[in-house]
């Protein structure tokens, strides 16, 4: 029988290598997985690459990671918030590499990672300081460039709700990157407020079928990022 | 030799062979039997390149709805637990490699894994291609589901495709209504036979060299 | 005040041009939009390429076109059925040009040209005859193909339900290559089972965003393919 | 001259010059305000990039959901018939070339439409561009919204831009506190100015020859 469902936090990411790439779901705090992303912390994984549109906010998430110094290396369009400090400093100080991709650059490089597409050529960043380092090709007079696909070890994405087969939606704009994240990773890992049925799904609503997904975990009432970073929290590995 | 395996037996071997688990295409025709062997103890998942997982069997002449039908254009039924999704969806599961099995049925297989399956290359034919391209890229394992030998005797399993390949060093298991057979290192490896069936004389039969497991 | 709403199948059609390419949603009967393209068929335009999964099916949709030698390409990947007498014809003739595409690059390649992405490597039919005249490059050890996008005229789609911003949602399997369609033509046109007011369909489960719509036209009770073709009907042009 | 035009002011233009019907984005910050004055009779469609079409005004305390946040992370709401979807999907509307306006801020526009407004290029700024580049070549129009010259007076409005290019010949129209401008055929076209000032006047503040309507 097919179960998806993990009892823990703790057990969804025990095994997670060093050095592994982990895409990392979320777009400011809609979507984040607080919650996985402080059980890696604790796990202990280190020489981590992250993916994912933000750099981390405060002192929790994926900039505790960073601040843990877990990091190698970040992909994202935007590292830069009111709230970047820990990455901009680990930056700075050279701690922590940066590629900077363009947000639709990014969600597409990572969807064809989950859909076998090696490379695609798209116009976005052509004729900009972006293409640097990349094949540029004209197609019907626009420049283009070639991007490859993302392919990871671990996503780690936040969903509304999972049934046994690891079926999920979404709420509202929490949804942005986590479906095309759990296609794109050998082991995507999916914290859930809910778990229903198998069936309860309407399959016409269905967004991510569980085909993509390994682990469901269940966290009812996950961290409340905006608060935590309002109370100036500092989560340490534990 | 006693008899030939039919397609339901062939079926049945295959259906016992893929895990619990597994997340399954099966191609148009010969394949689609296999739906029909699951053993009640093992669940697998259906997949259908026209936007379906979770598929149930075939529909009842009273659950028939032509808008929902398989890959062969079937009427069929849905699990509980079953999703739709748009073609350019589906076939980014298919070639993203989340398949762990496709049942595709064959004119020829070769000792390295290459695979014709969908035009015999004669100059009048029709060429039409389908998903089978695309399901031979994509899935972690191929099985061809296929006769032995043409109709004319002809071997199906040779050293090197004739026809026009579908995808290369693909397929990595075969079962025909003589045998049951892996492909690895550039061999056919004979699993199972039917009974009365020696090693040599299937051999006869082949056009590639057999190795007994 | 947008309203893609039109109100009859002539109207829906009424400024296809000449040459145009035509993306015709349907696999089988599930999603077949036959009322347009009868609709099409009536208006009388020619020389048009058509895009689909099939190549028609007795006398009726895109095989009347085709037998009323409205058709002067297609691209399908499986221009062969029981019932594809008349294209096969045709094409026997030189009368009607064929490019067969596996199913998945027809698909993507038809994403692709909704998605501003010109062109793509797939491993898809690395190796095989349908390579031949491509642009071949190995990624990871496999032969891929560079397949490039198709942006259409016209998109012809089936769909359950449309609001008047064009929102839509799919039936079952009927879903199939609509939604990607609508994306990739300049007009899409679709016949739908049903009108709903703004703000009926949840904002999660909108499959075409109604951006996509241009035309939605209603169809209350859609042209059964299955009992037309079992009746051996004839649509010719009115 | 009379006072430069505020904020609000400049958004109320960009509102009135966006057609009934249209789709739009509003890149963060000063474009923003351009949701605030869409006349009544106009249903424009705003899309923002991360996965919503048909948004909504900034959400009130009590509407106020964290998960429900525009590109800029404010919590907005929702409009009857609007559409939620993910990133890859939302990135295709926009680079497939479906919205018909993005209102970016800028750093720099020149009159051959070139903009500028990720980066300053200074080599310790942290480098982040989020969705402009690709907002920059998919809209069908670029209007960008920004003051006409820096804080030290430097013109904004450029022969050619020095700072890294966020999209090359994608800006249509520039709304700044002083003026309205076409950019077409490679010039500066002013098609409105703040009360009392000439066009000599204007000329003066920008590095570009403009050219009256």
């Amino acid at each position: 029988m097919i179960d998806k469902r993990v009892s823990s936090l703790t057990e969804a990411v025990a095994d997670v290598k060093d050095g592994s790439t982990v895409l990392v779901s979320g777009f400011g705090g809609a979507g984040s997985p607080i919650d996985l992303l402080h059980a890696l912390l604790d796990q202990g994984a280190s020489g981590l690459t992250l993916v994912s549109n933000n750099a981390g906010n405060g002192h929790i998430g994926m900039a505790a990671l960073i601040e843990a110094g877990r990091v190698a290396k970040i992909l994202c369009s935007f590292p830069r918030s009111a709230q970047s400090q820990v990455f901009t400093e680990a930056y700075r100080a050279g701690e922590i590499k940066l590629e900077v991709v363009p947000q639709g650059t990014l969600a597409e490089r990572i969807r064809c990672g989950g859909a076998g597409i090696p490379a695609f050529y798209t116009p976005t960043s052509g004729g900009t300081p972006l293409e640097e380092g990349k094949e540029i090709r004209e197609f019907d007079g626009q420049r283009c460039v070639l991007e490859p696909a993302i392919k990871a070890d671990i996503a780690l994405v936040k969903a509304k709700a999972a049934d046994r087969w690891g079926n999920l939606v979404y709420y509202k704009s929490a949804r942005n990157f986590g479906p095309i994240m759990c296609t794109a990773a050998k082991c995507a890992i999916v914290q859930v407020r809910e778990y229903v049925e198998l069936g309860d799904l309407d399959p016409e609503h269905i967004v991510t079928p569980g085909i993509y997904v390994d682990r469901a975990v269940l966290v009812e009432n996950p961290i409340d990022e905006e608060k935590m970073l309002k109370a100036g929290e500092h989560r340490k590995p534990k | 030799m006693s008899e030939a395996w039919n397609n339901d037996q062939i079926a049945a071997f295959i259906a016992r062979d893929i895990p619990d688990g597994a997340y399954v295409n099966l191609g148009i025709g010969r394949p689609e039997a296999v739906a029909n062997h699951i053993p009640a103890d093992k669940e697998i998942i259906l997949q259908s390149e026209n936007g379906l997982l979770g598929m149930g069997g075939v529909a009842s002449d009273n659950e028939r709805d032509m808008e929902l039908v398989n890959a062969g254009k079937k009427p069929i039924t849905m699990l509980p637990g079953g999703a739709f999704f748009h073609h350019a969806d589906s076939f980014a599961m298919i070639r993203g490699g989340h398949l762990d099995v496709c049942v595709l049925g064959g004119f020829q297989v070769a000792a390295n894994g290459d695979v014709a399956n969908w035009s015999t290359g004669e100059p009048d034919a029709i060429p039409a291609v389908g998903g089978a391209m695309d399901l031979g890229v994509g899935a972690k394992q191929i099985f061809v589901l296929m006769t032995h030998t043409t109709k004319e005797g002809e071997p199906k399993l040779v050293k090197e495709i004739s026809y026009p390949a579908t995808a290369r060093g693909a397929c990595t298991r075969v079962y025909t209504d003589l045998a049951v057979l892996a492909v690895a290192d550039g061999t056919f490896i004979v699993e199972d036979m039917v009974d009365g069936m020696t090693l040599e004389e299937l051999q006869k039969r082949t056009a590639a060299p057999l190795k007994a497991q």
